[in-house]
C-alpha cells in the first residue's frame, strides 16, 4: 500500500504492508533515506501505538485533530496529514486565495473588542481583534501587512472555533 | 469535628478538598453550575447542589444560593479553596452569619490584608521590608528627584490608579526623570482619567518567594518555609519550588524570611493558613508584596517538603484545634517541584485550548503527586481557569527531582486538546532553570532568547509515518465508531482551514 | 555510570525499574516472552528484545537469551527485580562472566544466604536468634522429650524433607508428644518417602517483621529499618506497613533488629540491598528466618517513610558508588501501608481472575504511591503471578495511613476483571487491624470469623437498579461498537451459567 | 418503560422514564418501598455513571460479566440481570437440573490433578480437580455431596474458564 503524507507540511510517501503485527514499511522524505525497515506494530490503546523497530520501543498516540492527525511521539506533536493516491484527498482543505488572509477564532469564545474596520491598513503583528475563553483575553494579529476587507466580528458575540473574524488582503 | 463540610469551588482544588474531607471521615457537599454536571468533583463528592448557570456570577460566586444550600443540608463548615470566594470577607462573614464555619481567617483579617496598599501600609507600621517608594502621587518633579535619589535608581514610575502595565516606566538616571513621568502620567490620563504617578525602587530581575504560614485560634503560629514561584507567564505562576534553589544556598533566609511573614500575620491576628508574597532582589534583600489569605494553588511542594496536610491542618483549626507541630517540629526534606498544566497551546501563543480530552494518562510510580480535576471524556468548560491538574514531584535533591518531574511529564499525556506538558520538558533542559538561577522575567527571556531543540531523528520521522497511515486506515474503515466526535472535529477542521 | 541496563523482569517492579533508570538519564533495556508484546513494560522502555515463548521457562527463566540479548545491545548492567532470577547465583555468575554488572550482591552471597538451612546455621554460628529447634531428625522419643522441655511447648513437629504443611504438628503438651511423632512420620513418608521430623519452637500467632539493609562495596552498610508484613495469605504477604505498629511502640526493637540484620549480612560480606526476615513472638523475641538477597517487592513503604529510593541507591551502588547515607541519616517520618492489588476473586475461595481489564482508574493526590503494571485493555496472562499493581500511602500517623488508604481504594478501580480491593477496605475498617494487632495467621481468622457488613441501604438498591437498566438499553441498541468484547464475554457466560 | 432485574438473585421491578438527563423511576425489591424518585443520570465515561439522587452524589460502574451486569456502588459489587418483560429472556441462562450439579472452570487455566472418578461417592466440600492458573493450584470442591456421574477434566488439559470438569448428582 502507498500513501501520501505530509508531516508538519514536508511532504512524503510511505509504503508499506503488513502480515499482522509485522510490518515492512519504507518512508521517503528529504530527511529519511527511504529505507526498508521491520516493526511490529500494536494498537495497545485505542490510537496509541507500541511500535518496536530496531529493538526501539516507540510509543505513539495519534488523535484526529482540527488540521490533520496529531501524532504524539517522544512529547513532540507533529500534524500528519495522509492521503491515499488512489482515492480523492481526505479533506478540502485550502481553498482562499494567496493574497488573502482570513483570520479565525483559534479557540470557541467570546468577542471582547475588535481593534480595526474594513478599509484599514494594518502592519504585521497589529491586533485585529480581542477574544475571551477561560478567563484569558487573547489577542489575535495581522499575520501580515495588508487591507482589512473583511470583518465578521462583532464585541460581544460569542464565536465558535474556526469562525472567520477578519479577512486581510 | 465537623460532620458535613461544603466546598465551594470547582477543578482539581475541589477534589483535593474533598479527598481531605473524605479522609477525615466527614460529608462532602459540591456545588456545581449548569456548565459542570460532569465534572469529577460533583462525581467524587458525597452530595451535590446546583447553584445556577455557567457564569460564576449566576453560580460559583453567589453568596446567597451558597449559604442557602449550605443551611438546607446541614454544613457545618465550608472551605473556599483559592479564587472565587476565597478572600470575599462578606462571604466569610455571611458564613458565620448563618452559624457556619468559614475554614479560613478571620473577615476582619481578610479585609485589613486584602487590599495590596492596605496590607504595604501595614508592613510598614510593624518595620517590615517592603519596595521602597512613595504611594503618594508626585506633584512637584524636584520632589520626585529627590525621591529617586534616596531609593536609588533604577526606579519605576507606576500609575496611582493603574494595574496591566498602563501608565508604567523604568527611568535609569536622573536626566530622564522629568520625561518619564511627563509620559507616565499623560498615559495613566488616557487609560485611567487619571494622572497621578508614583515612584517605586525598580527591583531587576527579582525573585518571587513566598512564605506559608499557619495559625490555630488558640495563638500559636508557625511558618513552613518558603516556595519559589519566579516561573510565571503574564504574572501567572506556573512552576513552583520548595524549598527556593536560592533560600537553599542561604538557609539564613529562611529565618528571616518566616519572622518577617510572622510578624505581620500577628498584627492582624491572623489564624488558619496563609501566604506571604516578597520579591527578593540579586542581593537577597526582600520586599512584601502582599498577602493571600487562604489556601495556595501550590501548597503540595510545602507539603511534601515538610511532609505535612496544610488542609486537613485548615480543618481541623477551624474546628478549633490547636496547632499539633511547633516551629520546632517542622522539618524540611528532599526538593518538591510542581508544574500548572494547562490547556492552552505554547506553540501558538498560549491560547486556550478548548475540546472533549480523549486519553487521560495520570502517571504513577515513586515520588509523583497529581491533583487533577479532569478524566477521559470531560470538556473544559470555557467560563473557567483553563488549569486542567497541577503535577509534582518529591525527590532527594533538586537535581533529582528535575530528571524525576521529566520522567513524569513524559508520562502525562492528554489528548484531544493542547496542553502545556511539552513546553514545562523544554524549560527543565534549560542549563539556567537547572542552575536555580530564576526570576519572573525568565519565561519572556526563554521564549525570546532559547529555541528550543527539535526532534530530528529520522527514525521519529518514520515511526511517525507509520502510526498516522495505521490509524488512518483503521479510522477509514470505522463507520460507526467515534464518528460523532469526528465530525465534529472534522467541522472544525473545515472551518479553521479557511485562515 | 551505566549507559544501559536491561531489566530482567516483567510487570509491575520492571515498570518501576524503568522509571528510575529514566531517572538516571540511562537507557533502559526490557525483555519480554510472546505473551507480553503488549505489557507495559514493553511500551515503556526504550529498548525491548523478545526472549521467546509465554512459559517462563522459555522466556524470563533462560540466563543464555538474557545474556545474548544483553551483550548484543551493549547493555552494561542488568537489574532482576524480585523473582524469576533475582536469587539465582548462576545468573549472577553469568552476567559476570560477560562482563555486565548484575545490580545485587555476588554470587557467592546469594548462594550462602540463599537456602534456608543454610542460612540458618550461620545466623547460629554469629549469634543471632533463631527459632529454638533441633535440626536434626529425631531418632529417639526420649531425646525428643529432652528437646521439647528444653525448648518450651508447645512445639512443632516439621517434615525434614517438607514443605506445605504435610507432616505438620503442633503439640502442647509432653502426653501428646509421641503419638504426634508417630503420625507426623507417617504423613511425611506418604508425602515424601521421608519419615524423618524435627523440633521446632513453636510460635503462636507470629508477626512476620523483616528488616531492610543496604551496602556497599567499600565496606559501608546500613539498615533502613523495618517492615511489618504478618498480614499474609497462603504465606503471601498482602498487605506491609512501616513503621510495624509492634515497633513503632517499642522503638528499641529497631536498633536490636537493625543490629541482629547487619550482623548476619557482615559475616557473609554482603552488599546491594537485602531484607531479613524475623518472626516475633508475642514477648517481642524475634527469631532470624531468612534473608531475601534482592530488592523487596513492598520496598516502597521503606522509601515512603524513610525519604529514600532503593532501586537508585542499588544502581549507584552496582556502579561502584558509596553509600550516600550513614547510619544516623537515617529518618523515620509517618507511616506507610501498601496492600498488593490481585487479579483474583475474593467472595470465590481468591480464584484467580482472568480477562481483559477495561477500565483501570488511577487515584491520584496527597501521600498515593501506585506502583502499576497495567492499563485499560490489558489482559492479565494466564502464565505469571497476578499482581496488578501495588497500591501504597503515606501519612503523618499510621491511624491517617489508614484513612488514605481507604480514600485511595476507593478511588481505585478495575473493570472486566475481580481484584481483591473491596477486601482490603473491609480488612482496614477491622478494629484488631486498626489497633495494630497483627500476627501471620490474621486473615485466616478474618475470614473465618467476621462477617464484613453488607451495604443495606435501599437507596443504593435503586441507583444500582437504575445504571444497570440505562447500560442495558444503551447496550442492546448497539450495533456495533464493543460487539467484539462483548460476545467473548457472553460466551464466557454462556458457558459459565451451566454449572 | 418497565424492566424486571434481579439484583444478587433477588428480583424487582423498575419503572421509569426520562427526559435526557432527568429520570423518574421506582424500583420496587422486597427491600425498597419503591416510591417514586427523581434523579440526573450522566454516562461520564463508557460505563460510569454520575448519578445525583435526592442530593446524594453516586457514581456507578456497570460493566457487562459472565453471569450479568457487574455494577460496582460505593465499593460493592452487585451481579444484575435486567430483562425487558415484553421481549425475550437476555441470555438464556439456567438449565441444569434440580438434582445435576456441574462444576466448571471458574478461569482459565491447566487441569493439575483430577482427585475423583465416576461412580465415586463424595462429601460436599471434598476437592475434585486442581486447576492451576497464574502459578496458583486451586481446588475445586464439591458443592453438594452427593455421586460423581461425570468427569471431563483431563490431568494436563488446559481448560478454558467455563468448561465443564466434574457432575455431581
Amino acid at each position: 500500500m502507498k500513501l501520501l503524507l505530509t508531516i508538519d507540511n514536508r511532504p512524503g510517501e510511505l509504503t508499506f504492508d503488513h502480515n499482522d503485527q509485522d510490518y515492512r514499511f519504507a518512508y521517503q522524505s528529504d530527511r529519511t533515506d527511504g529505507r526498508l525497515h521491520h516493526a511490529t506494530v500494536v494498537e495497545v490503546e485505542p490510537g496509541i501505538f507500541s511500535i518496536l523497530l530496531n529493538g526501539h520501543s516507540h510509543e505513539v498516540k495519534v488523535v484526529n485533530g482540527p488540521e490533520g492527525y496529531y501524532v504524539d511521539l517522544e512529547g513532540h506533536r507533529s500534524v500528519v496529514e495522509v492521503r491515499d493516491p488512489r482515492a480523492i484527498s481526505r479533506t478540502g482543505r485550502g481553498g482562499a486565495g494567496e493574497g488573502r488572509q482570513v483570520i479565525s477564532a483559534p479557540m470557541p469564545g467570546k468577542v471582547v473588542r475588535v481593534l480595526v474596520a474594513e478599509g484599514d491598513s494594518v502592519e504585521a503583528g497589529a491586533g485585529l481583534v480581542v477574544v475571551e475563553a477561560m478567563k484569558m483575553q487573547n489577542e489575535l494579529k495581522a499575520p501580515k501587512s495588508g487591507v482589512v476587507v473583511a470583518v465578521k466580528a462583532q464585541p460581544g458575540a460569542t464565536v465558535a472555533m474556526g469562525d472567520m473574524l477578519v479577512a486581510i488582503e | 469535628m465537623f460532620k458535613k463540610i461544603l466546598v465551594a469551588n470547582r477543578g482539581e482544588i475541589a477534589v483535593r478538598l474533598i479527598r481531605a474531607i473524605r479522609e477525615m471521615d466527614i460529608k462532602s457537599v459540591a456545588v456545581y453550575s449548569t456548565a459542570d454536571r460532569a465534572a469529577l468533583h460533583v462525581r467524587m463528592a458525597d452530595e451535590a447542589v446546583c447553584l445556577g448557570a455557567a457564569p460564576s456570577t449566576e453560580s460559583y460566586l453567589r453568596i446567597d444560593k451558597i449559604i442557602a444550600a449550605a443551611r438546607e443540608l446541614g454544613v457545618d463548615a465550608i472551605h473556599p479553596g483559592y479564587g472565587f470566594l476565597s478572600e470575599n470577607a462578606d462571604f466569610a462573614e455571611a458564613c458565620e452569619a448563618a452559624g457556619i464555619v468559614f475554614i479560613g481567617p478571620a473577615p476582619d483579617a481578610i479585609r485589613r490584608m486584602g487590599s495590596k496598599t492596605a496590607a504595604r501600609k501595614m508592613a510598614i507600621s510593624i518595620g517590615a521590608p517592603v519596595v521602597p517608594g512613595t504611594e503618594e502621587p508626585i506633584v512637584d518633579p524636584a520632589n520626585a528627584r529627590e525621591v529617586a535619589r534616596q531609593i536609588g535608581y533604577p526606579v519605576l514610575l507606576k500609575a496611582a490608579a493603574g494595574g496591566g502595565g498602563k501608565g508604567m516606566r523604568r527611568v535609569d538616571s536622573e536626566a530622564d526623570l522629568e520625561g518619564a513621568i511627563r509620559d507616565a502620567s499623560s498615559e495613566a490620563e488616557r487609560a485611567f482619567s487619571n494622572s497621578a504617578v508614583y515612584i517605586e525602587k525598580l527591583v531587576e530581575r527579582p525573585r518571587h518567594i513566598e512564605i506559608q504560614i499557619i495559625g490555630d485560634r488558640h495563638g500559636n503560629m508557625i511558618h513552613l518555609g518558603e516556595r519559589e514561584c519566579s516561573i510565571q507567564r503574564r504574572h501567572q505562576k506556573v512552576i513552583e519550588e520548595c524549598p527556593s534553589p536560592l533560600v537553599a544556598a542561604h538557609p539564613e533566609m529562611r529565618a528571616a524570611m518566616g519572622e518577617a511573614a510572622l510578624n505581620i500575620a500577628r498584627a492582624v491576628g491572623y489564624y488558619n493558613a496563609g501566604t506571604m508574597e516578597f520579591l527578593v532582589d540579586a542581593h537577597r534583600n526582600f520586599y512584601f508584596l502582599e498577602m493571600n489569605t487562604r489556601l495556595q494553588v501550590e501548597h503540595p511542594v510545602t507539603e511534601l517538603v515538610t511532609a505535612t496536610d496544610l488542609v486537613r491542618m485548615q480543618i481541623e483549626i477551624a474546628a478549633g484545634g490547636k496547632l499539633r507541630l511547633t516551629q520546632q517540629d517542622v522539618q524540611w526534606r528532599g526538593a518538591a517541584i510542581e508544574c500548572r498544566i494547562y490547556a492552552e497551546d505554547p506553540n501558538n501563543g498560549f491560547l486556550p485550548s478548548a475540546g472533549k480530552m480523549i486519553h487521560v494518562e495520570r502517571p504513577t510510580g515513586p515520588g509523583v503527586r497529581l491533583d487533577n480535576g479532569i478524566y477521559p471524556g470531560w470538556t473544559v468548560p470555557l467560563e473557567y481557569d483553563p488549569l486542567l491538574a497541577k503535577l509534582a514531584v518529591w525527590a532527594e535533591t533538586r537535581e533529582w527531582a528535575i530528571d524525576r518531574l521529566k520522567r513524569v511529564l513524559g508520562e502525562y499525556y492528554v489528548s484531544g486538546i493542547k496542553t502545556n506538558v511539552t513546553f514545562f520538558r523544554q524549560i527543565l533542559d534549560d542549563p539556567e532553570f537547572r542552575a536555580g538561577r530564576l526570576h519572573t522575567g525568565f519565561i519572556d527571556e526563554y521564549l525570546k532568547e532559547r529555541e528550543p531543540e527539535v526532534k530530528q531523528n529520522p527514525e521519529y520521522e518514520a515511526v511517525a509515518a507509520l502510526a498516522a497511515a495505521v490509524f488512518s486506515v483503521k479510522d477509514k474503515g470505522k463507520p460507526c465508531s467515534g464518528a460523532k466526535s469526528s465530525s465534529a472535529w472534522l467541522a472544525a477542521g473545515r472551518a479553521r482551514s479557511m485562515r
